[in-house]
């Protein structure tokens, strides 16, 4: 019967969520934007010494270079990791470049058709670009290859479907049937959580389905694609939740400038991960006035924090 | 010489808008063609029609972005599509211009954002195209920003993430399925080039107030055609920089973080 | 024979509904399966999830929805998605079950809707199967509704829009390329029927109050497999019919307008 | 610069607009579920007596019998022609068993996915259906073939692109930079839309841009994808318009009642297209009470009519 059943059957609280990603998993965490990110699984990943885990992504961030930094990724197959506007992500140039993370680069649009594809519940998507580049000279020729057309024998790509065994995505809202509702943005997240054999969703607040019904444009994913949800309020920090919180700038480059070195790297994992027992903790470190001062804005769904203190 | 008044980083940023036509369909990557898209909507094309790939199109925002994601986006946006959406749009053909920035680029306009380096093994990890491959390959036009030094403009990328002419022969993007008509222009903190119609080489277009071919050729890693006349790029104005600096970036999150770090490497 | 309180169209409504259970995930088809999984979750499948191909996902309409595309399911609707979307959803294999009616069913459980007669020069042009090839492909069962007689249960279809179990031999569907299991029940205003296991030929589950194998032999135009034990449907309660009379067919849309057809065909 | 300029230089009168449909064009007029179909601009083919235009289409229903009716089509490519829940269709059936039509029947799936390869610039997509059926066996190789995919030589439909080249879609509105913005389901309209090479679109009213921006996610297709714009309002009649006005039973009952001879279909055409100038006029004809009792309820987004005359 699908996924439905009734919402506490899939109710975890996010610690036994992460549990359920066994060393060596492939994953999925649906990023861009710096938002809807559920950035508190991954510290929890990362909190529970996670290993060997096979990363699969388009534009990635900080969530990426965090897992890469303490060692819970083996492999990758990705469009982008570093930090817009900050610089270049050091765990993963550290990683990447001593050898001990292998790589695999293609391109948003190629991973976005990917988890499509896997999301569609077909083999391969065909897509017009890559081609020309060394995006597909350095490919795995078992992932991405050039063909020619049925009908037209024009050249184009084919881009393999790809299953993560989870995604693991943050939304603002999941109602008592486990359908899930969100604002704001969408990126690529609903096929990145569609393309996956086992879709995790942290959310802000349970709502009433009632709620969800009377703004059905705004349900991403049905219930019954859904196996797990755990409720995180202030989840995605550092990174915002549209309409709820806004990204924490400061900490990210906070974070930005300790991942330089590796010392300064263990340390931010330190403070803010490992002498956190849990999400309360984390919140409490990062202090309340923080937190009220990302509160998103009601008319603009986004706080005006950096205006206030420029 | 005449000490200018303002950056090379906002000369760049306005000449970057200018080079956005009013009414056109623009697709942006990030950094500094984040600031010349905003810029051009609030001086010559208020009808440009700004996409980023997060599935924006259509942005107005009243707040300065900071990442082609942000949900600053959302106040005054037109369309909340998604990334299979827009990125589709590319493939289409109707996309006008893409304005990408990158870490190399090479006498024929191709982009890398990838590694320095050898692939298997880089020297510098970097942090992979994104969606600029698809921009590039997609693009009616291409216009590239970046800081003009010898190692930014090698001969020959070392990893192609987004390609311009490829080995720059007439049909090359032709040949390799690409739709797009390829790179345009450079915009650089030396100066603007385009690209010989017939090599595909790139070429000095306009050399930027006090600039000379002699200091853009010494920082260029390949040679550059230079044509018999070279213009000179019109210096920011006035109300340019007033607009730039009130009003697109008022909190000055591009403008002076680009100041305060020039400043710390050249203290270094 | 006591005279049944009920038609046999409330009938099939009844007993359609009843095939499905609660919790299912269900892409249902136009007519009579709308009805009846409306009428489920009325009554015993308050959890049904019901998907029409076009786009509507978790319908709680609260008036009667004539068609599947009615803009009476968007009250109350859980999720707006498209048709890209649904129709995608079918070819991961989460559906459960999907509900379809047609205008000739054969031995195997093919189903035709898109010609009587020969294709290049049809005698009936049908409408085709809009979105049931799809669901008869990939839901993981299917259920069948038609009205019982020999020209529509022919042995083999004019022409197979949406695969049952083919030519019937045991790896038919998987050699196609076929995701679901094939049709489960088919259900008529004579009998319900399911399939045998083995040879996948059409065999009665159970007889309506007061037909015979002999009734529905004669009106099928193929043998069918008869179990050494036919159960007799339970027909439709009081509270299910009021249920479908005054709740989920409140004007009589489906099922007045099939009792004046019948009587219309019936004078004639 | 695409299609982007002036709403004023994309805005026509009805008829000018479909007197740019050259006979023998190929059209797709995005219908299902009786609901935002161009129906006035359908009138206004059979007024102006188009001949041998090419149908794309997926779910049709009384749009395409009465288009086939009047002579406008020759050939098509269709999913379903029929009149859910009334009956078959009528005009359809007499020109398809007469062979003056000529059809190539696939699934509302094939045809919706190669509307969306058309959208998407591909050209073609692997799809899981249709297989085994005589969907497959009767398809036209050029357009419908089965594959072995590339990675895993599964078998797979391919499905070629269409690019019809007219589409025309009717909405609640369009604002006065050519955005399209609509209410209530979408369908597969999107994919056909943007399959065309030519998009007209005719709406119920023209907005200010600041309403579309205040639901962004309503928009379903930016100015630079539409090539011609006008204003039709009740356009849909007799189907329904999400928000604005029902379907109109009765008058769908009467054609398809009608439509049964073609002598019937001939007053009918008679009495609603050809004895009406224009869309005025042929409101004029049904009368301010009909159109009245058709208003959407504000709760619900359709009218009680129908309950209300049970």
């Amino acid at each position: 019967m699908g996924r439905t059943g009734n919402l506490k059957d899939k109710l975890l609280p996010l610690k036994e969520a992460v549990g359920l990603v066994s060393d060596g998993s492939s994953i999925v965490c649906p990023s861009f934007g710096y938002e809807k990110v559920a950035f508190a699984f991954i510290r929890e990943l990362i909190r529970q010494g996670k290993k060997d885990l096979y990363l699969y992504g388009s534009g990635m961030n900080v969530d990426a270079d965090m897992l890469i930094g303490a060692g819970c990724i083996s492999a990758a197959e990705i469009g982008h990791i570093g930090f817009e506007n900050i610089g270049l992500a050091p765990c993963f140039r550290r990683a990447a470049e001593s050898g001990k993370m292998k790589v695999e680069d293609y391109s948003n649009f190629i991973m976005t058709m990917r988890f499509f594809a896997g999301g569609m519940g077909i083999p391969f998507m065909p897509i017009r670009t890559g081609m020309g580049s060394d995006v597909i000279a350095y490919a795995n020729p078992d992932h991405v290859i050039e063909m020619d057309s049925p009908f037209t024998g024009e050249k184009i790509l084919a881009v393999k479907a790809v299953h993560p065994d989870f995604a693991i995505l943050h939304v603002q809202r999941v109602d008592t049937e486990g359908n899930v509702s969100i604002e704001g943005p969408k990126y690529d997240n609903v096929e990145k959580a569609k393309s996956a054999k086992c879709l995790i969703v942290t959310c802000e607040e349970i709502v009433e389905p009632e709620f969800v019904q009377s703004q059905p444009e705004k349900t991403i994913l049905p219930g019954f694609l859904v196996d797990h949800v755990a409720v995180v309020p202030f989840g995605a920090h550092p990174y915002a939740c549209y309409g709820y919180y806004d990204y924490d700038w400061e900490h990210i480059e906070t974070y930005a400038q300790q991942a330089k070195t590796l010392e300064g790297f263990q340390s931010y994992l330190d403070e803010f991960i490992y002498s956190t027992e849990d999400e309360t903790d984390y919140q409490e470190k990062l202090g309340l006035q923080k937190i009220l001062g990302l509160r998103s804005n009601a008319s603009l769904g986004y706080s005006t924090y950096y205006e206030a203190i420029a | 010489m005449i000490e200018p008044t303002y950056s090379a980083y906002e000369m760049m940023a306005v000449v970057g808008a200018r080079e956005l036509n009013d009414g056109e369909v623009a697709f942006i990557g990030t950094g500094l063609p984040m600031l010349a898209a905003q810029m051009a909507l609030y001086t010559h094309a208020p009808r440009l029609v700004i996409i980023y790939e997060s599935g924006y199109v259509g942005c107005h925002n009243i707040h300065t972005a900071r990442l082609v994601g942000d949900i600053r986006f959302m106040k005054g946006l037109t369309m909340l599509s998604s990334m299979v959406d827009v990125l589709g749009f590319l493939q289409t053909g109707v996309i006008d211009v893409g304005f990408l920035g990158g870490a190399q680029v090479d006498q024929f306009g191709n982009i890398n954002a990838t590694v320095v380096g050898p692939y298997e093994k880089p020297l510098v990890r970097l942090p992979g195209g994104g969606g600029a491959n698809e921009i590039a390959s997609c693009a009616k036009r291409t216009i590239i920003t970046m800081n003009h030094d010898t190692r930014r403009f090698p001969k020959k990328v070392d990893y192609i993430t987004s390609p311009g002419y490829l080995d720059g022969s007439p049909d090359a993007r032709k040949k390799a399925g690409l739709i797009g008509d390829g790179p345009d222009k450079v915009i650089t903190d030396l100066a603007v080039l385009d690209f010989d119609e017939k090599t595909h080489r790139m070429r000095i277009e306009s050399l930027h107030p006090g600039i000379t071919v002699e200091d853009v050729q010494s920082r260029t890693g390949f040679e550059l055609v230079v044509p018999r006349r070279v213009e000179e790029t019109a210096p920011p104005t006035e109300e340019e920089l007033r607009i730039l600096r009130e009003a697109v970036d008022p909190t000055g999150f591009y403008i002076k973080r680009r100041a305060e770090r020039k400043a710390v490497r050249a203290g270094v």
